[in-house]
C-alpha cells in the first residue's frame, strides 16, 4: 500500500467529508464559495467514480481491498472496490453533480447548511457502497440517513416536516433493527467482516444456524424498509413527494441502497457456498418484490400529484429489482443491474422535471416551491427569487421532452433504456429453461401492468401539466436547472445506444456477485489467519 | 474475588462497618422519603444518604483501596466534595419550586410570601 | 473468613442500597407531585453512586470510580433542570 | 444473569414498542429511547456477560478472553449510543417543528377525525 | 450504395429530420415542409433502390450489435412484403407532407408538427423493417407515442387531448401485450430474429405456450388496427389535424396491426384459435364500422368508421386461414391506403375551405369546388367498390373468399357471404352519403367561410392518389400486379397461391353479390335519408354502447376510484399502522426463521442469578413500564422514569464490566433529559379527562392489539438475546483485539483503542452523523414556528413577574434572580472544574475509560449549566462559542489525522504512537489516536452545544413571535386549525 | 506584585483547587502530571474571567477549617437526629414547618456557603432568599422551638461566615 492510486478506494469517502467540514467553517452568506467547493467536490467524485469503474472492471485483479488503519481485513475495517460498488459510485457521482447543479440557482438558499449536508449525503452513499464491514455499513447508512433527514427537511414547511417526521420515525426503527441484526450475526458468527462472514456461514453448527438466520432476517427487514418493499415502504412515496427536487434527485438513490445491501449481502452470505443456508429468503424477495410492484402501481394510479407519482414510481422500480433479485438467477441479476442504473437516472431526472413543471403552476406547488423564511433571524434574505430564472426559449418544450422521457423510462416504453431494462430482466427469466415457473409469468404480468399503470398516470399528469393549462407563460427556469435534466436524459440515451457494453459490464458484475470468489479471495488475502502474529505496524 | 483475600482483618472489619453504616443510613433516609406525609418533610430525607451515607461508603472505599494497593487512594474525596456542593443545589431549587407550586395552588401548608 | 465477611457485607450493603433505590423509585413512580418524582430521582442518583462504589470494592477495580464521579459531578444537572422546569416553565430562559 | 438481562431487554422492548405505536410524538420519542436502551443492551450482551473482567489491559500486557470482556460489542454499543443520541435529538427537534407548524402533537400532523 | 445502408438511412433519416425540424423556429413553415418532404422522398428513393434485390426474391439486411448477450441486435430486414409497406409509408408520407404544407395554418407551430410526423414516419418504417421482434415491439411503441403527439397536436382543445390520451392508452397497452407475446415467442423459438421465428411455424403452433403468445400478440395487433372491441379510440383520434388522419388512418398506424398479423401469418395462422379470434374480430368490426359510419355527421367521423370497417375486412381476410384471402388482404391494404388517404384529404379540403365538416351543414359544394368534388367522387367510388376502381377488385376477391371457405365450421361460412354483402351495402350507403351530402343538393347556407377550390398544390396529392385508384382499378395486373405478387411471395413463401388480377372474371357469384350490395346500398341510403336529415347523433340501436364513454368510465373506475380504494386498503399514510407493520414483520421474520430451524439451547450454561441485579432490574422494568404508562398525560413523569431506566442500564453496564459504556450512557442520559425538557415547553398541554376518549370498545380493542404486539416484540427480543448470550462463537475476533490493543494500538483501554484505531473509521462516520444531525436540527430550528398556544411566556414566569411587579420593593425578575442566585454562583465555580474533568477524560481515554465523546459531552453539560442558571443572554454576552467552528475543525482534525498516514505511504487512519522521552516530564505517549480523539471531542462539543442552544434560543424567539406576525407569513395554507387549540385529550 | 499576580493568576484559590483535582484524578504527583495539570488549571480557571464572579475572597483559611469541622460534627449529629425521627413509629408527632430568619450576612460566597451547609445538614432545607429584606426561608423538620433554631443558625454559622467572607 504505497501508491497514490491505492487511495482511490477511500477518496470517494474522504473527499466529501473534507468538503463538508470545510464548508462548516465558511459563513453561510458566502454561497458562491460554497457552491464552488461543493461543485468541485461533486465533479471530482464523479471523476473518481469513473476511474474506480475502470479499475474495478479488470476481472479478478479489479477487486481492490483497502485496509483502514493498515489492520488485517477481518480485524479492522476494509473497503472493497469491485464492479458493483464502482457502478453504484458512478451513479451516485452522476446524481451528485446533477442534483447539485440543479440546486445552485434556488435550492441552496432554501435553508441552512445545504452544501455540507449534501456532501455528507454523498459521503454516506459512497461509504455504504464501498464498505466491506457489516457494522461500518450501519455507520454509513446512518450518515446517509442523517444527511438525508437534513435534505428531506431542507426548506422546511408543513408538508415536508409532517412527512419528515414519519420518515425519521420509520428509519429510526429500521436502524434499531439493523443494529439488532448485526449484533446477532456478530454474536453467532464472531465476525463483522462480510467476506469473513460468508466463509463462516457454511460451517455453522446446526443449533446456531437458526439464530444467525434470524439475525439476517431482521437485518433484511431493515434493508427492505429502506428499499420500500410492501408492506414496509409506505413512507417512501409520502416522503419523496414532499422533498425538494435537488434532495429528491440525490435521495432517489437512497431506496436503491437498500436494494444494494440486499443484493450484496444476500448473494455473498447466502449464495451457493452457504451450505444449509444457501438461498435463504429468496422467495420472500420475489414475492415481496411482486407485491411491491403491485402496490406501487396502485399508488401510481391513485395519485394526481406529479411528485407523488415520482415517489410511487420509486416503489415500482424497487419492487421490480427485488423480484428480479429474488429470482436468484445470474442472468437476471445482470438485467436487474441494468434496470437499476436506468431507473435511478430516470427517477432523479423525473424529480427535477417535476419541480420545474410544478413551479409554473402556482396552485398545489406550495409543497415543492421554496418556502420563504417565515420569520426569524432574517439572515438568508438575500435570495433573489423574484427575478430568478430567465425565460429560456422553448422551456416548455424542453420540459415536455424531459417529462415524456421520464415517463417513458419509468413505464419501460421505448425508445429509452427503461424498455431495454425490462427486456433484460424478462428475457433471461424466460430463457432460463424449457419450463417457465409461475412466478416468472406473474413477474412478467406485473411488469406489463405496472408499465400500463405508469402510462395511464403519466399521461394524465402530463396532459394536465403541459396541455390542459394554457401555457402562455412558461415557468422561469435557469440553465443550471435545465442542464441536469438534459444531462440525465442524455445518459439514458447513451445507456440505450450503448446497451451492449453497458450490459456486458452488468453481466460481469452479476457473475462476480453470484460467484463471489474474487471478492472473498481479495479480502481473505489481507486477512489475518488465527494464530499468526505480526501486524503491519 | 481473589483481591479480597489480600485485605488484613482490621481493614476488612472497618470497611465492613463503614459500608453497612453508610447503607443503613441511606436506607433510613429513603424510608423517610417513603413515610413522610408532606413533600417538605420528604425533602429532608435523602440528605442522610448524600452526606453521611455516602461519606461512610467513600471512606470505606478509600480505606479498602489504599490497603489493597498499598498507597493512598483518596480521589474519593472529590466525590465527597462534589456531593456537598451539588446535592444542596437540587434540594434548594426543588423546595423553592414546590413552594411556588403550592402557593399558586393556595395550599395552606406553606407560608405566604413576605409582603408589606 | 475475611473474604466471607467482606463478601457478605458487600452483598448486604448492596441489598440495602438497592432497597433504598426501590424506595426512591416508589417516589419516582408514585409522585404524587412532580417535585416528589424529581426528589426520588435525585435520591436514586446518589444511591446509584454508592452502589457503584460498593461494586468497585467487590471487584477490586477502581475503574468504576469514574462513573461514580460523573454521577456526583453531573447527575445533579438533570435534576436541577427538572426543578427549574417546575419553577420557571422552561429550562433555559 | 442471562435470564435477568434478557427479561430486562424484553420489558424495555415491550414498553418501547407499545409507546412507538402510540399517537403522540412525545410517546414515540420516549418509546424510541427505551428501544435504544434495549438494543444497546442487546448488542452489549452478544459478547457474553462477564462480571469483574473489564476490557482494560493491566500494565500493557496482552489480554485474553478468559480475563477480559469482549471489547467489540462494547465499542459497537458506544457508536450506537452516540448515533442514538444524535437521532433522538433530531427527532425531538423535528417533533417540535411539526408541533409548531401543524398545531398538534399527533404523529400524523393532524388530529384523527372521528 | 450497399443495400444494407439503404435500410439504415430509411429508418434513421426521418428521426434525424425530426430532430432538425424540432429545432427550427416556430414560424419556419416552409423550411419544415421542405425538410419533411425531402426526407420522405429520400426514404422513397431508398425503398425504390432496394427494389431490384427485393423483386428478385432477395432480402436486404442490416445488422449491428446492440445487446448481443441477450440475443438482441439492431437488425433491419426488407423483403418484398416489407418493401410494399415501406413504400406506402414513404409514398403516402410524401403526399401528406405536401398536403399538410397547405393545410396547416401559419400560426400553428408547424415545425413541431413536421417533427412529430417525421418521427412517426421513422417509427413506422422501423416497424415494417424490423428484423427482430423485440425491435419491432420497440418501434411499435414509438408509433403509439408519436401518434399520441400528432393526435394531441392541437392540445388546446379538449377533444384532441382526450383523443390522444385514449389512442395512447389503448395502443400502448396493446404494445405492452405485444411485447409480452413476443417475449414468449422468443422463448419458444429461442431467438427473436424474424428469420428464425418465421422458420419455426410448426414448433410455435405446437407449443403449449402458443395460445398465450397468440392472444398477447393479437391484443397488440387488434388494438393498433382498431378492431372490435378496441375500435373506439380511432374516431376520437380524428381530433388530429386532417393530414395526420390521412396518414395515420390510411397507410400507416392502423395498418401496423394488419402488417403484424400478416407478417406472422405463416407462423401463427392456420389454427382454430387464430380463426376464431382474428376472424370474428374482423367480422364484427367490418359490420359494426360500416353500420356506424352511415350515421356519422362529421365527414371525418364517417371516414373513421369506414376505416374501422375496412380494417375489419382486412382482418377478417387474414383470419380465414386461407392463402388466397391473405393475398386479398394485402391487396386491400394497398387499395384502402390510396382511396382513404385521398378521401381524408378531400374532407380536409372541405373543412379548410368551408370551415366545417358537418354533413348536415354542407351541401351543394359541387358548384363551388367542382374539381375537388370529382376527385372525391372517384375516391368514394373506390371505397364503395365501384367497378373499374381499385376497391372493386379487392372486394371481389373478398366475396370470392367468403364463398369458398368452408373450414372449420360450415355454419359460419353460410353466414359469411351474407355478412359480406351487408357490409358492402353499408359501405355503398355511407359512400353515397359522403358524396351526396357534401357536394350535391342545394347551395349551402351559413357556412363559416365562402367555399372555393383549394390551392392547386393542396389538391395535388389527392389527384395522385385518385389517379392510382383509377389506374389500378383498370389495369391491376400491369400496375400493382408485380408488387402485390412480390409482397405475397415474401409473406407466404412457397405457399403463395395462384390468383388472377383482372377486372373481369366473368359473370360469377361475387359479381352478383356486388350488384345486390349496390342495389341494397342505394336503397338503404334513400331509406335512411329522412332519418339522417333529422341530425340525430349516433347510430340507432347501439347508441347506448358508446365506446368512448365506456372507456372513460372504465378508466376512471380502474385507474382512479379502484386504485384509490385499493391504496387505502393495502396502504396507509398514517404513521402508526406503518410502525405496527414494521414491528410485526420484524417479529414474524425472526420468529418464523427460528421456528423453521428449531429452538436449540446454546453452548454456554447460563450463570446464576445475582439477587442485587435482579432487584435492580425489577426497578428497571418498573421504570420502563411506568414510562410507557405515563408518557401520554404525565410527560415529565415519563421523562423522569426514562431517566430511571437509563440509570438501570448504566448500572448494568458497570455490572458487566463495561465502564466506558456506563460513563457514556450517563452523560448521554443527562444531555437527553435536558434536551427533552427543552422540548417539553413547546408541546400542548394534555389533561386526562375521564370519558373524553373515543369509543371505549374500539379503543380497548386497539390497545389490546398493540399490547399484544408489544408483548410479542418484547418476548421475541428476550428470547433472541437469551439465545445469543448463551452462545459463544467458535472463533472470536475479540481475542485478537485484546492481544494487539497495547502492542500495536498503544492503549490499554481496548474499547477505546477499537474506537479510535482498529475501528476508527466507524467513529469518524459516527461524528459525521452527529455533525449532520446538528446541522439539520439547526436549520430546522431557524425556521421554527411555535404553535399559537405555546408562544406565550410560561405561566410560571408570568406569575412570578406579576408578583414582582405587585411588590413595591421588588422589580421584575427578582424572584428568579433570588432563586437562581446561589445555584448560578456554584455553577460558575463548577465550570472550570467540569472542564478539568473533561480534559482528564479526553487525555487518558486511550488507557482508561473516557475518550473524546465523553469529554465532549461533559463540556457541553458544563455549558448548559451556565445557560440554565445564567440565562441565554447573560451567557452569550460573556461566552461566545462558535459551534460550527468546533464541528468543522473536529471533523477536519479527525480526517486530517487519517490523511496524515498517506504521507508515510500508509492507508488512511493508520495510527502512529511512540513514547517520547522529555526532560522533567519523563516518558509521555505520543499517539496520533489522541489527535483523532481530540477531533471527536471538538465535534461533539460543537454539535451538542449547537443543538442544545439552538433549542434553548427558541424561547427568546418565541416571545418575539408573540407579536403579530408578518402578513405574508403563511407560505403554506394552514389546515382547519384556527384560533387557540383546544386542549387535546386522550385518543388512542 | 499584586496586579501582576491578578493578571496571571486571577483566581489563585481556584487554580490551586483545580490543580489538586487534577492530581487527585490522575493519582499521581509526577512532574509531568504537575506541569500539565498546572497549565490546564491556569487555562480552565481563566474561563472564570469571562464568566465573571462576584467579588470577595476567603479571608481566614484557618477559620474555614474549623468551620468545616464544626459542620462535619453537626452533620453527623443531625444524621442521627433525623434517623431517629424517621424511625420513630407512628405519625403526627413531628412538628415541622417553615421558618423565616433575618440575616446580617450579605457576602455572596457567605450566603452560598450557608445555603450549602444548611441544606446539606439533614433536618434543614434552605427554601428561599429575599434579597430586599435579606431574610431566608428555611424548612425545618423538627421545629419545636423556633428561636432555638434562629439562635443556632445565626450564632453558630452566620457569625463565622461573616468573619470569613466580610
Ligand atoms: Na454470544
Ligand atoms: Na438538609
Amino acid at each position: 500500500m504505497t501508491g497514490w492510486m491505492d487511495h482511490l478506494t477511500i477518496a470517494p469517502i474522504v473527499l466529501p467529508m473534507l468538503a463538508g467540514a470545510v464548508m462548516m467553517l465558511i459563513d453561510e452568506r458566502q454561497r458562491t464559495l460554497k457552491a464552488v467547493i461543493g461543485m468541485a467536490s461533486a465533479l471530482a467524485l464523479l471523476v473518481l467514480a469513473v476511474l474506480a469503474m475502470t479499475v474495478a472492471d479488470q476481472g479478478a485483479a479489479g477487486v481492490r481491498v483497502y485496509r483502514l488503519g493498515d489492520w488485517p481485513a477481518n480485524f479492522g475495517i476494509v473497503l472493497v472496490l469491485d464492479r458493483f460498488a464502482a457502478l453504484m459510485l458512478v451513479l451516485t457521482g452522476i446524481l451528485g453533480v446533477a442534483a447539485l447543479l440543479f440546486s445552485l440557482p434556488r435550492w441552496q438558499k432554501a435553508g441552512a447548511h445545504f452544501h455540507s449536508l449534501f456532501q455528507f449525503q454523498l459521503m454516506g452513499l459512497n461509504g455504504a457502497f464501498l464498505t466491506g464491514d457489516l457494522f461500518n455499513l450501519f455507520v454509513f447508512f446512518e450518515i446517509m440517513l442523517a444527511a438525508s433527514y437534513g435534505l428531506a427537511l431542507h426548506g422546511s414547511g408543513l408538508a415536508r416536516v409532517r412527512a419528515g417526521l414519519h420518515y425519521i420515525a420509520i428509519n429510526l426503527s429500521a436502524s434499531l433493527l439493523f443494529l439488532i441484526g448485526v449484533s446477532m450475526i456478530y454474536g453467532i458468527s464472531g465476525t463483522l467482516n462480510m467476506a469473513d462472514l460468508a466463509g463462516r456461514v457454511a460451517g455453522l453448527a446446526a443449533e446456531d444456524r437458526g439464530l444467525l438466520e434470524a439475525g439476517a432476517a431482521i437485518l433484511g427487514v431493515a434493508f427492505l424498509i429502506k428499499a420500500g418493499m410492501w408492506p414496509l415502504g409506505f413512507w417512501l412515496p409520502n416522503t419523496y413527494s414532499t422533498l425538494g427536487a435537488a434532495s429528491a434527485a440525490i435521495v432517489s438513490i437512497l431506496s436503491k441502497v437498500g436494494v444494494y445491501a440486499v443484493l450484496r449481502l444476500w448473494l455473498l452470505v447466502f449464495g451457493d457456498g452457504a451450505g444449509a443456508s444457501s438461498g435463504f429468503g429468496g422467495n420472500v424477495l420475489l414475492v415481496g418484490g411482486l407485491l411491491t410492484i403491485g402496490f406501487g402501481s396502485i399508488a401510481v394510479l391513485a395519485t394526481q400529484s406529479m411528485a407523488r407519482l415520482a415517489g410511487a414510481s420509486v416503489l415500482v422500480s424497487s419492487g421490480t429489482l427485488l423480484a428480479a433479485i429474488g429470482a436468484g438467477q445470474l442472468s437476471v441479476t445482470g438485467g436487474a443491474l441494468f434496470y437499476l442504473s436506468s431507473s435511478v437516472l430516470a427517477v432523479a431526472g423525473f424529480f427535477l422535471v417535476v419541480e420545474l413543471v410544478e413551479r409554473g403552476r402556482a396552485v398545489g406547488a406550495d409543497v415543492l416551491a421554496v418556502t420563504r423564511e417565515a420569520y426569524g433571524e432574517g439572515d438568508d434574505e438575500d435570495s433573489d427569487d423574484g427575478g430568478a430564472g430567465v425565460a429560456i426559449p422553448a422551456t416548455m418544450a424542453i420540459l415536455g421532452i424531459g417529462f415524456m422521457s421520464s415517463a417513458l423510462l419509468l413505464a419501460g416504453l421505448p425508445p429509452l433504456s427503461g424498455f431495454l431494462a425490462k427486456f433484460a430482466i424478462l428475457s433471461p427469466l424466460l430463457a432460463a429453461g424449457p419450463d417457465v415457473p409461475v412466478t416468472t409469468w406473474v413477474l412478467m404480468a406485473a411488469l406489463v401492468l405496472s408499465g400500463l399503470a405508469t402510462v395511464v398516470a403519466m399521461t394524465r399528469a402530463g396532459i394536465d401539466a403541459f396541455w390542459a393549462s394554457p401555457s402562455d407563460e412558461a415557468p422561469r427556469v435557469r440553465v443550471a436547472e435545465i442542464a441536469p435534466v438534459l444531462l440525465l436524459l442524455a445518459l439514458n440515451v447513451a445507456l440505450t445506444v450503448q446497451a451492449g457494453p453497458a450490459m456486458r459490464y452488468m453481466e460481469d458484475t452479476a457473475r462476480s456477485l453470484h460467484a463471489p470468489r474474487d471478492y472473498t479471495g481479495a479480502v481473505k488475502a489481507v486477512a489475518r489467519t488465527p494464530g499468526t502474529t505480526g501486524g503491519t505496524q | 474475588m481473589t483481591h479480597l483475600a489480600e485485605i488484613p482483618a482490621w481493614a476488612a472489619v472497618l470497611t465492613a462497618v463503614l459500608l453497612l453504616t453508610g447503607a443503613v443510613l441511606t436506607l433510613i433516609g429513603t424510608v423517610g422519603l417513603l413515610r413522610f406525609d408532606s413533600f417538605y418533610q420528604r425533602v429532608h430525607a435523602p440528605t442522610l444518604g448524600s452526606t453521611l451515607g455516602i461519606g461512610c461508603i467513600l471512606l470505606a472505599s478509600m480505606l479498602f483501596f489504599s490497603v489493597l494497593e498499598s498507597r493512598a487512594i483518596i480521589h474519593e474525596l472529590l466525590i465527597t466534595a462534589l456531593m456537598v456542593v451539588t446535592t444542596p443545589i437540587t434540594l434548594m431549587l426543588l423546595a423553592r419550586a414546590a413552594l411556588y407550586r403550592d402557593r399558586t395552588e393556595g395550599s395552606d401548608e406553606v407560608p405566604p410570601p413576605p409582603s408589606d | 473468613m475475611i473474604v466471607k465477611l467482606l463478601m457478605g457485607t458487600i452483598f448486604l450493603t448492596q441489598i440495602l442500597l438497592v432497597t433504598a433505590m426501590a424506595f426512591a423509585a416508589f417516589r419516582v413512580l408514585r409522585g404524587p407531585r412532580a417535585q416528589d418524582r424529581v426528589l426520588g430521582m435525585d435520591t436514586l442518583y446518589v444511591t446509584a453512586t454508592m452502589l457503584l462504589l460498593t461494586f468497585g470494592i467487590r471487584t477490586g477495580s477502581i475503574l468504576y470510580f469514574e462513573a461514580a464521579l460523573i454521577i456526583a459531578l453531573l447527575g445533579f444537572v438533570s435534576t436541577a433542570a427538572l426543578a427549574k422546569f417546575l419553577m420557571r416553565g422552561e429550562v433555559i430562559e | 444473569m442471562e435470564l435477568i438481562l434478557s427479561l430486562g431487554i424484553g420489558v424495555l422492548t415491550g414498553s418501547g414498542v407499545w409507546l412507538l405505536l402510540r399517537p403522540r410524538t412525545f410517546q414515540v420519542i420516549v418509546g424510541l429511547s427505551l428501544l435504544s436502551y434495549a438494543v444497546n443492551l442487546f448488542i452489549f450482551s452478544t459478547g457474553g456477560l462477564r462480571t469483574g473482567a473489564e476490557p482494560i489491559l493491566e500494565g500493557g500486557r496482552a489480554g485474553n478472553l478468559a480475563m477480559h470482556a469482549d471489547p467489540v460489542p462494547q465499542a459497537l454499543v458506544l457508536t450506537a449510543i452516540v448515533i442514538g443520541f444524535a437521532t433522538t435529538a433530531l427527532f425531538l427537534v423535528l417533533l417540535l417543528a411539526a408541533r409548531g407548524l401543524t398545531g398538534t402533537d399527533h404523529v400524523d400532523g393532524k388530529e384523527k377525525s372521528r | 450504395m450497399p443495400d444494407a445502408l439503404l435500410l439504415l438511412i430509411a429508418v434513421a433519416f426521418p428521426f434525424a429530420g425530426a430532430l432538425v425540424a424540432g429545432l427550427l423556429p416556430t414560424h419556419a413553415r416552409n423550411a419544415a415542409a421542405w425538410l419533411a418532404g425531402g426526407v420522405a422522398l429520400v426514404g422513397l428513393a431508398m425503398v425504390w433502390s432496394a427494389y431490384p434485390t427485393v423483386s428478385a426474391g432477395g432480402v436486404v439486411r442490416y445488422s449491428a450489435e446492440w445487446m448481443p448477450m441477450l440475443g438482441l441486435d439492431f437488425s433491419l430486414r426488407m423483403d418484398g412484403f416489407a418493401w410494399l409497406f415501406a413504400g406506402l409509408v414513404f409514398g403516402v408520407g410524401t403526399l401528406v407532407v405536401v398536403y399538410a404544407r397547405y393545410y396547416m395554418a401559419a400560426e400553428d407551430p408547424v415545425p413541431r408538427f413536421f417533427a412529430f410526423l417525421l418521427a412517426f414516419m421513422g417509427s413506422m418504417t422501423g416497424v415494417v423493417l424490423s428484423g427482430n421482434l423485440i425491435q419491432l415491439a420497440f418501434f411499435w411503441e414509438l408509433t403509439s407515442l408519436f401518434s399520441f403527439l400528432l393526435i394531441g397536436y392541437w392540445h388546446h382543445t379538449a377533444a384532441a387531448r382526450d383523443g390522444a390520451r385514449m389512442a395512447l392508452t389503448v395502443t400502448a397497452t396493446g404494445g405492452l401485450c405485444l411485447f409480452a407475446g413476443v417475449l414468449i415467442l422468443g422463448h419458444i423459438v429461442g431467438s427473436y430474429e424474424l428469420d428464425a421465428v418465421l422458420a419455426a411455424g410448426d414448433r410455435i403452433r405446437a407449443h403449449p405456450l402458443y395460445l398465450p403468445a397468440l392472444v398477447l400478440i393479437l391484443l397488440g395487433a387488434l388494438t393498433k388496427s382498431a378492431q372490435f372491441p378496441f375500435h373506439f379510440w380511432l374516431p376520437h383520434a380524428m381530433a388530429a389535424p386532417t393530414p395526420v388522419s390521412a396518414y395515420l388512418h390510411s397507410a400507416t398506424l392502423v395498418k401496423a396491426g394488419v402488417f403484424l398479423m400478416a407478417r406472422l401469418w405463416p407462423v401463427l395462422a392456420g389454427t382454430e384459435a387464430w380463426f376464431w379470434i382474428v376472424g370474428s374480430a374482423g367480422l364484427a368490426t367490418l359490420l359494426l364500422g360500416a353500420y356506424v359510419a352511415i350515421f356519422q355527421h362529421d365527414l371525418k367521423g364517417l371516414l373513421a368508421y369506414s376505416t374501422i370497417s375496412h380494417l375489419g375486412l382486412i382482418t377478417l381476410l387474414l383470419g380465414l386461414n386461407s392463402e388466397l384471402a391473405m393475398v386479398a388482404a394485402i391487396f386491400h391494404v394497398i387499395n384502402h391506403a390510396t382511396f382513404k388517404a385521398s378521401l381524408f384529404m378531400a374532407a380536409g379540403i372541405i373543412d379548410h375551405e368551408t370551415g366545417t365538416r358537418d354533413i348536415r351543414r354542407l351541401s351543394g359544394l359541387n358548384r363551388f369546388m367542382p374539381f375537388t368534388a370529382r376527385l372525391a367522387l372517384i375516391a368514394a367510388g373506390a371505397m364503395a367498390g365501384v367497378p373499374l376502381l381499385n376497391g372493386f377488385l379487392s372486394k371481389e376477391m373478398f366475396f370470392a373468399e367468403a364463398l369458398s371457405a368452408k373450414e372449420p365450421l360450415p355454419v359460419f361460412f353460410d353466414v359469411l357471404p351474407v355478412a359480406a354483402m351487408v357490409a358492402s351495402a353499408f359501405s355503398v350507403a355511407y359512400s353515397l352519403r359522403f358524396i351526396h351530402g357534401a357536394f350535391f343538393g342545394p347551395d349551402p347556407v351559413d357556412l363559416p367561410k365562402k367555399p372555393h377550390e383549394p390551392p392547386a398544390w393542396m389538391r395535388f396529392p389527392v389527384e395522385i392518389l385518385v389517379l392510382a385508384c383509377i389506374v389500378i382499378g383498370i389495369l391491376p395486373a400491369a400496375t400493382v400486379g408485380p408488387y402485390l405478387d412480390m409482397a405475397a411471395r415474401a409473406a407466404l413463401g412457397s405457399a403463395t397461391p395462384e390468383y388472377s388480377l383482372a377486372v373481369w372474371h366473368g359473370f360469377n357469384r361475387p359479381l352478383l353479390m356486388s350488384m345486390i350490395a349496390f342495389a341494397a346500398g342505394i336503397g338503404l341510403y334513400r331509406l335512411l335519408q329522412g332519418h339522417l336529415a333529422k341530425g340525430i347523433e349516433g347510430p340507432p340501436l347501439i347508441r347506448a354502447f358508446e365506446g368512448r364513454r365506456m372507456f372513460e368510465r372504465t378508466m376512471v373506475f380502474l385507474s382512479w376510484r379502484l386504485a384509490r380504494t385499493a391504496e387505502g386498503l393495502v396502504g396507509t399514510r398514517r404513521l402508526q399502522p406503518q410502525l405496527r407493520l414494521v414491528v410485526c414483520v420484524a417479529v414474524l421474520a425472526a420468529g418464523w426463521t427460528v421456528w423453521l430451524r428449531g429452538l436449540w439451547p446454546g453452548n454456554l450454561a447460563p450463570s446464576g442469578i445475582d439477587p442485587v441485579l435482579a432487584l435492580i432490574w425489577a426497578l428497571g422494568a418498573a421504570f420502563a413500564l411506568g414510562a410507557a404508562w405515563q408518557a401520554k398525560f404525565h410527560r415529565l413523569a415519563a421523562l423522569i422514569l426514562l431517566g430511571g431506566a437509563g440509570l438501570v442500564v448504566c448500572v448494568t453496564f458497570v455490572w458487566f464490566s463495561a465502564p466506558d459504556l456506563a460513563l457514556t450512557q450517563l452523560l448521554v442520559e443527562v444531555v437527553t433529559t435536558i434536551l427533552l425538557l427543552l422540548g417539553l415547553r413547546w408541546l400542548p398541554k394534555r389533561l386526562d379527562v375521564p370519558g373524553a376518549r373515543g369509543s371505549e370498545a374500539v379503543t380497548l380493542g386497539r390497545r389490546l392489539r398493540d399490547l399484544g404486539i408489544a408483548i410479542a416484540a418484547g418476548a421475541g427480543m428476550a428470547g433472541l438475546s437469551f439465545g445469543v448470550m448463551t452462545r459463544f462463537p467458535p472463533e472470536l475476533l475479540a481475542q485478537h483485539f485484546l492481544e494487539l490493543a497495547y502492542s500495536e494500538g498503544g492503549g490499554t483501554n481496548v474499547v477505546n483503542v477499537i474506537l479510535v484505531d482498529f475501528r476508527g473509521f466507524d467513529t469518524m462516520g459516527e461524528i459525521t452523523v452527529l455533525g449532520a444531525v446538528a446541522l439539520t436540527a439547526y436549520a430546522l430550528l431557524r425556521r421554527f414556528r411555535p404553535a399559537p398556544d405555546s408562544v406565550d411566556v410560561p405561566e410560571q414566569q408570568r406569575d412570578q413577574s406579576a408578583f414582582d411587579a405587585s411588590q413595591p420593593d421588588r422589580k421584575e425578575g427578582d424572584t428568579a434572580a433570588e432563586w437562581l442566585f446561589i445555584p448560578s454562583l456554584i455553577a460558575r465555580l463548577l465550570f472550570p472544574l467540569i472542564l478539568m474533568v473533561a480534559l482528564f477524560l479526553l487525555l487518558r481515554g486511550h488507557d482508561l475509560p473516557g475518550g473524546g465523546f465523553a469529554a465532549g459531552l461533559t463540556v457541553a453539560i458544563a455549558m448548559i449549566l451556565q445557560y440554565m442558571f445564567g440565562g441565554t443572554q447573560w451567557v452569550e454576552a460573556r461566552l461566545r462559542v462558535l459551534p460550527m467552528r468546533w464541528m468543522g475543525i473536529g471533523i477536519l482534525l479527525a480526517a486530517g489525522t487519517g490523511l496524515g498516514a498517506w504521507i508515510f505511504g500508509r492507508p488512511f487512519l493508520t495510527s502512529y504512537f511512540a513514547y517520547a522521552e522529555l526532560p522533567v516530564l519523563g516518558k509521555i505517549p505520543v499517539a496520533s489516536a489522541l489527535l483523532f480523539d481530540i477531533g471527536v471531542f471538538a465535534l461533539v462539543v460543537g454539535a451538542t452545544i449547537l443543538i442544545l442552544i439552538a433549542l434553548a434560543r427558541q424561547s427568546l424567539r418565541g416571545h418575539r413571535a408573540a407579536a403579530p406576525r408578518p402578513a405574508e407569513m403563511p407560505a403554506v395554507p394552514e389546515p382547519v386549525q384556527s384560533g387557540p387549540l383546544p386542549t387535546a385529550v386522550g385518543d388512542d | 506584585m499584586r496586579p501582576a499576580m491578578s493578571r496571571w493568576l486571577p483566581y489563585p484559590m481556584m487554580t490551586a483547587t483545580l490543580l489538586g483535582v487534577w492530581l487527585l484524578l490522575n493519582e499521581s504527583v509526577a512532574p509531568g502530571t504537575i506541569i500539565l495539570g498546572g497549565v490546564l488549571s491556569l487555562a480552565t480557571a481563566a474561563t472564570l474571567n469571562t464568566l465573571g464572579l462576584p467579588g470577595g475572597r476567603l479571608r481566614r483559611p484557618r477559620a474555614a477549617v474549623s468551620l468545616l469541622l464544626l459542620v462535619l460534627v453537626d452533620i453527623v449529629r443531625s444524621n442521627i437526629a433525623v434517623a431517629k425521627i424517621i424511625l420513630r413509629p407512628g405519625k403526627g408527632e413531628r412538628v415541622s414547618g417553615f421558618l423565616r430568619i433575618p440575616l446580617d450576612l450579605r457576602a455572596p460566597y457567605g450566603l452560598a456557603t450557608l445555603a450549602c451547609i444548611l441544606t446539606a445538614t439533614p433536618g434543614t432545607v434552605w427554601v428561599a432568599y429575599d434579597r430586599s429584606r435579606n431574610t431566608i426561608l428555611l424548612h425545618i423538620l423538627d421545629l419545636v422551638d423556633e428561636q432555638e433554631w434562629i439562635d443556632l443558625i445565626k450564632g453558630r454559622y452566620e457569625t463565622r461566615l461573616m468573619e470569613l467572607f466580610e
